[in-house]
């Protein structure tokens, strides 16, 4: 695939405060023992792309420690491979920039270096298990100025929280677009992946540098729809939304469902999402540990009940504890005769021997990383 | 090559045995290669504690089946041993100008990888065997050694009297230096056990790998022949008494008991330990599930295994299947295996790949049945009973 | 292992050979371990084609001398070959349940590697025999292969009619499909020579080595039983016609020429291409010095030479030094090698680490001499003279 | 060796703006094919350290490109190995720390994470090659709080440029310590690398924030040489110093006597000083070329004279050209019939044909990065 990939690894819509206060989007844990990166990568990888570079503006020792080489996805290469552009490289001088034009224009210079004819740009706020060469012969097929990306089966999008939707007709093309909180009756939600000639994007970033203009979308992008042929493309796989805590709770849980997950982790596929190892022990359960329905990641010992739950690489659930419809992040505690429900722990929690935390679908109960309860 | 200039200590790890008597798990792969606690291989224990023993040079000596060892091995990077100067080698036996050799014993397979030793010059020599499951910090026999100013250490292990007769066995004075070796003595004299853990200063090793490949009628082997050699000769041979977890897991009844370990509160072999972590290959997996009906009581449980049947004091390796209403007690159920709806699988161990269909039988309760074994990728079929003791290696 | 489905298309690269017409250059290691032209290794050349050809996937058999091999290839990063699914491997001989045996011929060395075949599932084989130099794409013989809907493509070149019956012979029909095939014919039909760059379709590369393999008295050879039967059987079989730069180095005589194609203004064997690197292991090495009463015409210098003499029209390899006063002309020499004050060397190769003493003679003009080799390590001592044509393999 | 490295990877004193205007200091070229950072990189790795960070500020871009994994050093490690800190990590928040205290603050994390007793603190202005066991069994030895080290063969510094000098007696202890542009009489010149306690450290850094001090020389160790046991240790190895411009050229040059260049390039020492490597081609040489006491990389292709100068990668110097006492960096070009002396050519120069350029030893001729005479 004759494309390079341009991942920005910082959120620019979601509202997902309480995870991402100590890392960047891109690094936020999910479904066990995966990061939201590990998808985008292993998309673009899957999909036969060998040159990324990843966008990254603040925050982002963890997400480097998580990528560190690109190894685990063979983006371990001498020349091209995987990128990290952190903020200051080049022509936008020293400021931090807060959109997708700015961050694009101040790594212009990988831009300029890549030989590969198009450019496949990412965010890191939906999760998705997405066959991006169908998507990118639809691109070039339809010689569009620019593709997005949608499917009919974006999972647990929120009211409320900013998103692109466009109008699109039968034939694929865009007619309307807008940022906005509430999806208009038939619009289709884009999930901010474009494809597009690099040639082409380098101008638009010349111009709209030239112009003043601040946004990708609202300043480039919309302005064009109307002129030019900016194209849809509708992909068969389910999208998982994180627009905030209750959604990224939803997305989750939605794991356990047998069909969903197949889709997501891509189950015989022959597109895995691959992510960094760790030598995790296998997980052990005791005696008199009770489980249903849970995905549950190695290095865990369970010594509990865990029901709907997702549960990350080694927790700890101990003797009489019961962890309900909840997703416990990497080498958490849960103390003996514990309840949890609807409760998501950030990395590295404790919650002491007998604490019942409860919170609800709609209003999931957050312990923030390192807490003790 | 000029970089640092040597290594104080190399490690040379025999892992070309064809471990028959553990067939049929090893039919297709190398003993060191067999998978063993649910996620590692049994070589993995070796490798690890080499590393946490601070020894970064290891060369990997196979012959039989390498295929799947080697690209286990890979590039070493699982264990960190991917190194510019030093770090993992596989060293296969090979054909040179004046023709070539397999290796004849564990000697000859060191003698004919001294060109290997002599690259980075080291001033001593660990041989290992690599089918042994233990952690061990080889960093305090080596400090053992050198205080002894030793020509060569043997680990050993204490062993009850009675099995004492299938040892090498050792019988030191009070400093701890070797006076006598017998090799699976009939009447043994003491109870000290080689493990086939060997350091030698490297020059003394170079001198009677030498000697031993001139001598005739030699088996080139380490136990029967060179040390015997050095210890006729009056060399300082010296024992190291170690006496943490070591289990042999040469047959199929020590390899089902020591996988066994890594269950319990507080499991005999600990796998979690920080302090001596056990690395390993990753291949591709997720995280695994367990379904509405699961039911899990003491067992560990790899990645990307669904589980929504019953599993009793069971090692559960990756990628297993256990349907609704299937159940396996005192089992170790290996990478792949599937067992059906209602099937019944008791003190057995399914080799991976191999699948028990529904309502099948096999095995029978540990107390008063024999270990049952379904080789690799073998189909016990729908409501066929496997008697207990039997080892299946044809479907059924 | 769940991941990548698929290779379209993997590398067989024979790399067991001995070379012993290459000798002495040959005597300690394996023909494509063979140092050329300062930087680089014969086997550089097809590992490199194979990167650049998109082919990710490369199987490497060994047999023959392996160690230095092995460490060259090391974990092919050096080629980009370090990937989790795919990558560079050594294949060498081993021994399983049923007994071990050395790769008899080409077609047994890859007919006991078919497992490492199918763990990749290609559509296409590429068979390279990895002592040539060359900068070959092999996509777009792969591109034609396809287009043929062939069983076998063979790559060809348009040899000298003299020089016909030295190699496999193809005669073709119009479209260049394959009518027959003579291994070194007397009274050759065509001029088109086989390179030893095959691509099988895997079913039928699979079918008719295990056929071979079945054949009483075959010698498992590609161009001597496996084409032929090929061709027999009707296959679809087309040649390729290659007309880049290709150059056999099986011989002292040849090898020295291919060599000599580095130098000049224009390069016949262009090293600087940027669309077509050639890869290759780096060992340490520092910038080279040359010294006040260097002079230096028509040559290429390695890293870490310290050259205070004279070179003129010479391949000058890694780590050499040149004393002041010394000359040398013509010349391959090699790494590691010291040429001493007053020494002349001409028309020469000087193999790796052998050392010419001051004011030792070597070799004679070009014009009227054959050409000298000096083996690896030898000394030529002081004042000593070596005529030219001599081969040098011990000290003098 | 049970130190982790710091590696300070920006100039705090050293006056070559020139060469580092788009790069950090640890990335300027030097000696044909090395770049600053490998000196103190594999010092480290020789003797011994294996957790290695790396503090960067701006510009980091082609640092990040040289150092990559770290793999050339044996640093791609699965854990520790080599730690790229970038500005923002951590406790100090916001600001880009212009000193070394504050980034030492801003990467408080890791050392709290090292497991190593001691930290050993570097700067990228001195080249050398320095057996730091000697060094670090001497700070043990000693018991001091500190150790800094001195060379009495440091090469070409230069009055008036910042640095450090102490005052040391016969047992090696520092009696005074000062900042200064002129060195007073029998002092040493610190190169700024120091040994300490790492639990120490911290302390230091912790106290320091809160007592609103900025600079680690000035404000935490100059006030202690009075009160505690600061000691300097004098290695025999020569220290070539990159003050400014002139001592930049001045170092280069002295690495073609023989003598200096086995000191700092470490020939049949055991202590290789380890770079990046580059697929190059060998260097070749055209019929009428001549060469004389000059260094010369790999990937050139040499068709004129070259004398006294230092000649990087992918150099082209074309026939008739006459290049003396000069630098020329990696892939640049000098034409036909140019002649340079005492020139320093950054990175991509090309001098066109029939060119004459010629500075003095005092006043070397520079020509920036991508210039074209």
């Amino acid at each position: 695939m004759d494309a390079v990939g341009i991942i920005f690894a910082n959120t620019y819509d979601a509202d997902l405060n309480e995870l991402t206060q100590k890392r960047t989007l891109a690094a936020v844990p999910f479904a066990g023992r995966y990061r939201l990166i590990d998808f985008t990568l292993s998309n673009m990888v899957n999909s036969g792309i060998r040159n990324i570079g990843l966008i990254t503006k603040g925050n982002y020792q963890s997400l480097l420690g998580h990528v560190r080489t690109g190894a685990e996805w063979d983006l371990d290469r001498k020349n091209s491979g995987l990128t990290i552009l952190p903020p200051f490289s080049t022509m936008a001088g020293e400021s931090i920039y807060d959109n997708r034009l700015e961050a694009l224009a101040s790594n212009f210079s990988f831009l300029r270096r890549a030989r590969e004819k198009y450019v496949l740009m990412c965010d890191s706020s939906y999760v998705g298990n997405v066959d991006l060469k169908e998507y990118f012969d639809f691109h070039v097929q339809s010689e569009a100025v620019l593709t997005g990306l949608y499917s009919d089966q974006v999972m647990n999008n929120q009211k409320g929280v900013k998103g692109t939707t466009a109008m699109v007709d039968s034939d694929g093309r865009i007619t309307e677009m807008e940022i906005t909180k509430e999806s208009p009756e038939g619009s289709k939600i884009l999930i901010n992946t474009w494809l597009i000639d690099r040639e082409r994007l380098m101008e638009i970033i010349e111009q709209a540098i030239r112009d003043n203009k601040r946004s990708l979308r609202r300043d480039v992008i919309i302005p064009a729809v109307e002129k030019q042929k900016i194209m849809a493309f509708r992909t068969d796989s389910r999208i998982l939304a994180l627009d905030n805590l209750q959604s990224y709770l939803a997305s989750n849980l939605d794991l356990l469902d047998k069909d969903v997950r197949a889709d997501i982790l891509g189950t015989g596929k022959g597109r895995p999402i691959l992510t960094k190892t760790r030598d995790s022990a296998p997980t052990r359960y005791g005696h008199e540990s009770k489980t249903s329905n849970s995905l549950i990641a190695d290095g865990c010992v369970i010594e509990g009940d865990v029901k709907n739950s997702v549960i990350f690489r080694g927790v700890r659930i101990k003797k009489g504890a019961v962890v309900e419809n909840s997703v416990i992040m990497q080498d958490s505690t849960v103390g003996e005769y514990v309840n949890l429900n609807y409760a998501i722990l950030d990395k590295n929690v404790i919650i002491q021997d007998g604490r019942m935390l409860s919170g609800y679908i709609t209003h999931p109960f957050f312990c923030q990383r390192n807490s003790v309860i | 090559m000029e970089r640092m200039s040597k290594k104080t200590c190399i490690a040379m790890l025999l892992a070309g045995g064809q471990g028959s008597r553990l067939a049929p798990l090893t039919n297709k792969i190398a003993k060191p290669a067999v998978p063993f606690g649910s996620k590692y291989r049994i070589i993995d224990f070796s490798l690890s504690n080499c590393v946490n023993s601070d020894i970064d040079t290891v060369g990997v000596l196979t012959q039989y089946q390498p295929l799947q060892l080697n690209d286990y091995l890979a590039r070493g990077q699982s264990w960190d041993l991917n190194l510019n100067f030093g770090g993992l080698h596989i060293l296969p036996p090979y054909q040179a100008k004046k023709g070539g050799d397999w290796f004849k014993g564990t000697a000859n397979a060191i003698y004919q990888n001294i060109g290997f030793i002599e690259r980075y010059d080291p001033e001593y020599v660990l041989i290992l065997s690599g089918d042994h499951i233990y952690k061990m910090d080889y960093s305090v026999m080596l400090e053992e050694h050198i205080k002894n100013n030793a020509d060569c250490t043997i680990a050993v292990i204490d062993v009850p009297e009675e099995e004492a007769s299938r040892f090498g066995i050792m019988s030191t004075d009070e400093s701890g230096r070797i006076v006598e070796f017998e090799e699976k003595p009939e009447h043994p004299k003491s109870t000290q056990a080689s493990m086939g853990v060997y350091i030698f200063s490297t020059d003394k090793l170079k001198k009677y790998l030498i000697e031993d490949e001139h001598t005739e009628g030699s088996e080139n082997d380490f136990g029967k022949n060179v040390i015997p050699a050095m210890l006729r000769d009056g060399q300082r041979m010296f024992s190291y008494l170690y006496k943490g977890y070591w289990r042999d897991v040469g047959t199929l009844d020590s390899f089902w008991a020591a996988n066994m370990d890594v269950l319990g509160d507080v499991p005999e072999l600990f796998l979690n330990d920080p302090g001596w972590k056990i690395s390993y290959h990753h291949s591709f997996s997720r995280p695994q599930y367990l379904g509405p009906a699961s039911s899990i009581s003491n067992s560990v449980v790899g990645d990307s295994c669904v589980i929504d049947g019953k599993s009793v004091d069971s090692v559960i390796f990756s990628n297993v299947v256990i349907e609704e209403g299937a159940c396996v007690r005192d089992c170790v159920v290996m990478n792949g295996a599937v067992i059906r709806k209602g099937a019944f699988v008791e003190y057995a161990i399914i080799d991976n790949d191999a699948v028990i269909e529904a309502n099948a039988s096999v095995g029978g309760p540990k107390e008063n049945s024999a270990l049952t074994v379904i080789a690799g990728g073998i189909t016990v079929g729908r409501d066929a009973v496997v008697c207990p003791g039997t080892i299946v290696e044809e479907d059924i």
